[in-house]
């Protein structure tokens, strides 16, 4: 540091930039096809030909598969189930300023029969983690597990408690952990993006249920 | 003759209207509860085994997160403990900052519950309208310690650190945009019909009986008992401020939401005060 | 033939979804969902009156009713007599309400 | 031209297609004279069934934002514009979901209910005169007695479905919501029995064409609140929502059904709003009277007019959710027992008596 000239560096108040130049601007969509591109329907069928083409299949079942993905992918049903502390941060989520309902998610069921989506939000105790568990079990196929926090990730701050469960993949598988005690509302919805872009890659498809 | 049975019915601990994980077991017969049963446990972290392997300092984040909606004041509990043990003397300025930071929390606080009430009851709007002003509260935390939820602010022997720049001016337009907010509270709710009918004469509670269960807070106060304690036993720096014990004599559910109410309204004057005297030379430790 | 429609439709749906859906079912999804708890004792249980009670005065008020609506079709024939014979029957059956309240057979606990 | 019914202008339209007269060459040929009829009956339910079923729709979408916006926040925003794919996404998703059925339940009954719920409330519509020139499936002459009964079946679906799932939180959720329905059937009924005094037919078309001066709001004012809490409790909104009372009782009646069957529940509740919305058109505002636009067909203005009026109806109840919390049990069985019996009892006997006066 020493080497550097002080003469030649300026000093930048960071408060005085006018950050208003720097705006990015919001491209809008405005002919129909760009708006449908938008909600994913496009790229739904861009998919189903690619998975046609690579697994081999008639495009029309992989055309059904991905349609019923893409379904699965907008309106992804949570339950109401909060642990602890996250819990809270679950309802900011879906108020006002973030508003899960964007992504279509602000059903939250209270039965576990008619959710898609299980937030483990908080810490899992021993006592609890039977009847988490049974909730998960409980629910329909396709679900989805959302594990939110240290807590649920791994214990968090209470790891050495005699009376916590470390880690809720110990019970129940998770697709996506979000870190953070409690995670920022951002977070989750960051994960709900996540999540959407798993069902839409990977997806569970459809069991065609004549074989059975 | 038709013969009528009592059965069991599980409520919680994965239910709407038990907002953490509680269990009940309720015997009933037809409609009517015959008795409750509760079962607690499923939230049990063993916050105070922790505790005893930790060190003073270490411990205070865990207290954010006993009652995760009001962590300022659990901060100042576990503080203040601390610094009574081991004879430590806080600055004036740092006092009035836990005070100004307290009383927003217990707004917060308030607003939560207020807004949960009104989901059980059925009327999601009002939760809504609380999280949004919570989350003005929360922005100003989060300037002051870099938290939403879990502060961690309070510390032995003072406060994390000053407040940053601009908050005066966040903090000031909070304190005076949030009293039309209340009323716009008071509004949609106090001459709602539907809410009387389902609030008032609930979930009675006797004065003698609430100073024999050991209630306190807003809901000693709704059953008429004026006990505050920061104005009947003061600690920190209440004794110096100007506001009153908001008491309601009807000992239902609507009197202990109208002291919730009111004493908004309160935290809000105390706040402004501790804003201002935090500024005042003399005081200025 | 709106009925058959109506059923057909909701077969169709039924079936598609049948042919669509994932199955695994598994001992513990099939059992009943009481908050995550297992249930206590038998789901099927003998219950309060109460119930019947509203069934009942329906029922009574219900066919009161089908009687009103031929009465009131032909009202202006029949002229101002009948109106007062409608309300000496319509006045016998508040009475009965009246019964039924001071009862407190409408009363939903007991 | 004037038609009767939808089937009329079916088979006037096909009949200047040139099609119908193919139609019954070829079924006299092979002696199923009755098939052209059929087939334009089939068109006709179907016509109906898409309508409800993209209204339902619509409904969907529409509480999902008002509620939205009633609450500062936006709703579905992702599906197309403003979410408007968002009722389909659900009907995709909720058909390729898990069809779960407790170990104990009915099977049979569990399997008819949600039939038994849906069915009843498409059939409403049959004699709901949507707009002026015949917009109507068939002008019963017996329809408002007509609707009040279909509507009444739907209650059965609902206890049934409660009873069979093997579930208390069903059951009693079943038992509330029921006693519910059949609590608010009888002001409901004995309202309209205002109306019928004044008009003295049953027909929905006639009482619509009564209202061409002044609508029966104006002129039954006590009959019309009656009316409106009764449908609100009918609808199961929010002021009296014993059917889906989330924090008593889980998801009321529906607790243990998914997927599909969930769906057709879900549906029968919206259809079951929009039709007890028509009604309320059809009764208090006119029916699809309104200032008719030059240009454009009178048969489309008119069923401008009373989707419309439909439309502003299910707002209102939309808005009732937004602002006001839910009426606990007893007090909305002993708001129906005590209070509106006695109203609409009031109503009829105050009715009665101007129009044996001659005022009316």
């Amino acid at each position: 540091m020493d080497s550097v000239d002080k003469d030649k560096v300026t000093v930048i108040d960071a408060t005085k930039i006018d950050t208003s130049k720097y705006k990015r601007e919001v491209k809008r969509e405005d002919d129909a096809a760009s708006q449908l591109k938008s909600t994913g329907l496009l790229n739904t069928l861009v998919y189903a030909k690619d998975r046609a083409e690579k697994r081999d299949q008639n495009v029309i079942l992989a055309l059904v598969d991905q349609v019923v993905n893409w379904g699965r992918l907008c309106s992804i049903w949570p339950v109401t189930s909060g642990l602890a502390c996250c819990a809270i941060e679950m309802m900011s989520m879906s108020m006002g300023h973030y508003d899960i309902a964007r992504f279509g998610s602000e059903v939250f069921r209270a039965t576990p029969r008619q959710s898609d989506l299980l937030f483990v939000a908080g810490t899992v105790s021993k006592r609890m983690a039977p009847r988490l568990k049974r909730l998960y079990e409980q629910m329909p196929e396709p679900k989805w597990v959302i594990a939110v926090g240290s807590c649920a990730i791994s214990g968090g701050p209470f790891v050495d408690s005699y009376a916590v469960l470390t880690g809720v993949d110990k019970i129940i598988p998770v697709d996506i952990y979000v870190p953070g005690c409690p995670p920022r509302p951002e977070a989750w919805l960051y994960s709900m993006i996540q999540l959407r872009k798993l069902i839409k890659e990977e997806g569970v498809g459809i069991t065609w249920g004549l074989d059975k | 003759m038709a013969r009528t049975e009592e059965y069991q019915l599980n409520v919680g601990p994965v239910h709407p209207s038990t907002h953490g994980v509680l269990r009940f077991v309720l015997t009933m017969d037809g409609e009517t509860i015959k008795d409750t049963e509760m079962v607690l446990g499923q939230l049990h972290r063993g916050i105070e085994k922790i505790a005893e392997s930790r060190s003073y300092l270490q411990f205070i984040p865990y207290t954010d997160r006993l009652d995760y909606i009001s962590g300022m004041t659990n901060n100042y509990g576990f503080t203040k403990a601390v610094e009574d043990l081991a004879g430590i003397t806080v600055p004036k300025k740092a006092e009035y900052l836990r005070v100004f930071v307290m009383e927003l929390n217990r707004i917060v606080n308030h607003l939560v519950c207020i807004g949960s009430l009104l989901l059980d009851l059925g009327a999601a709007t009002m939760i809504i309208y609380g999280f949004r002003e919570r989350h003005k509260v929360l922005d100003l935390f989060e300037s002051l310690c870099g938290a939403r939820m879990t502060f961690n602010y309070i510390r032995p022997g003072g406060v994390r650190g000053d407040i940053p720049e601009g908050f005066i001016d966040n903090a000031k337009e909070f304190l005076r945009d949030m009293p039309k907010r209340i009323g716009d509270y008071a509004q949609l709710i106090n001459d709602n019909e539907i809410v009387h009918m389902r609030m008032k004469g609930v979930g009675m509670l006797s004065p003698e009986d609430a100073i024999n269960y050991g209630v306190t807070g807003p809901m000693l106060r709704g059953s008429g008992v004026s006990y505050d304690i920061r104005k009947d036993d003061p600690y920190s720096v209440y004794e110096e401020l100007d506001f009153k014990a908001c008491t309601r004599p009807e000992c239902d559910t609507y009197a202990r939401y109208i002291v919730r109410m009111d004493e908004m309204y309160e935290s809000l004057y105390i706040a402004e005060q501790a804003l201002k005297r935090r500024w005042h030379p003399t005081l200025q430790g | 033939m709106l009925t058959f429609v109506g059923v057909a439709f909701v077969f169709i749906a039924l079936f598609l979804s049948r042919v669509v859906r994932p199955s695994a079912p598994s001992d513990v999804k099939s059992e009943i969902y009481e908050c995550g708890e297992v249930t206590i004792g038998d789901t099927k249980f003998y219950h309060n009156l109460q119930y019947y009670m509203y069934a009942i005065a329906f029922l009574i008020f219900d066919v009161e009713m089908a009687f009103m609506y031929p009465w009131a079709v032909h009202f202006r024939n029949l002229g101002f007599i009948a109106f007062v014979e409608m309300f000496i029957f319509v006045g016998i059956l508040v009475i009965g309400l009246i019964y039924l309240v001071k009862k407190e057979a409408l009363k939903w606990t007991q | 031209m004037i038609f009767e019914n939808i089937y009329e202008i079916i088979a006037f339209i096909l009949n200047s297609a040139g099609i119908l007269q193919y139609m019954q060459s070829y079924s006299d040929a092979l002696g199923i004279s009755i098939a052209p009829k059929l087939i334009i009956i089939l068109i006709e339910t179907a016509l109906l069934l898409v309508g409800v079923a993209l209204m339902v729709m619509a409904l969907t979408w529409m509480e999902r934002k008002v509620l939205a916006h009633a609450q500062a926040r936006l709703g579905p925003m992702i599906t197309w514009y403003h979410g408007l794919l968002q009722p389909v996404i659900d009907g995709v998703k909720l058909l390729s979901k898990e069809d779960l059925m407790p170990k104990r339940a009915d099977r049979w009954i569990y399997f008819i209910a949600p039939m038994i719920a849906f069915v009843p409330a498409l059939l409403v519509f049959i004699p709901i005169p949507f707009g002026r020139d015949g917009a109507i499936i068939s002008d019963l002459p017996m329809g408002i007695l007509y609707v009040m009964a279909v509507s009444a079946i739907s209650p059965i679906g609902i206890l049934i479905g409660g009873w069979a799932s093997d579930n208390k939180y069903s059951l009693l959720g079943a038992l509330r919501a029921v006693a519910q329905d059949i609590s608010y059937e009888i002001p409901m009924v004995l309202t309209v029995i205002g109306i019928v005094l004044i008009t003295g037919s049953l027909s929905l078309q006639d009482i619509v064409l009564f209202q061409d001066k002044i609508w029966f709001v104006f002129l039954q004012p006590l009959g019309f609140i009656i009316f409106l809490v009764a449908a609100v409790a009918e609808m199961a909104r929010i002021p009296f929502d014993l059917h889906e009372s989330e924090s008593e009782f889980v998801a009321g009646f529906f607790t243990e059904y998914s997927g599909m069957k969930f769906a057709f529940f879900f549906l029968a509740e919206y259809a079951h709003l929009f039709s007890i919305a028509a009604i309320m058109t059809t009764l208090y505002f006119g029916g699809w009277h309104g200032p008719m636009i030059p240009m454009i067909p009178p048969i489309i203005t008119s069923i401008g007019w009373f989707t419309l009026k439909v439309l502003v109806i299910i707002f209102f109840t939309m808005w009732l959710r937004a602002t006001v919390p839910r009426v606990r049990v007893d007090q909305i069985l002993d708001i129906g027992w005590k209070v509106m019996i006695p109203l609409a009892l009031f109503n009829v006997f105050i009715t009665g008596l101007l129009v044996a006066g001659g005022v009316l």
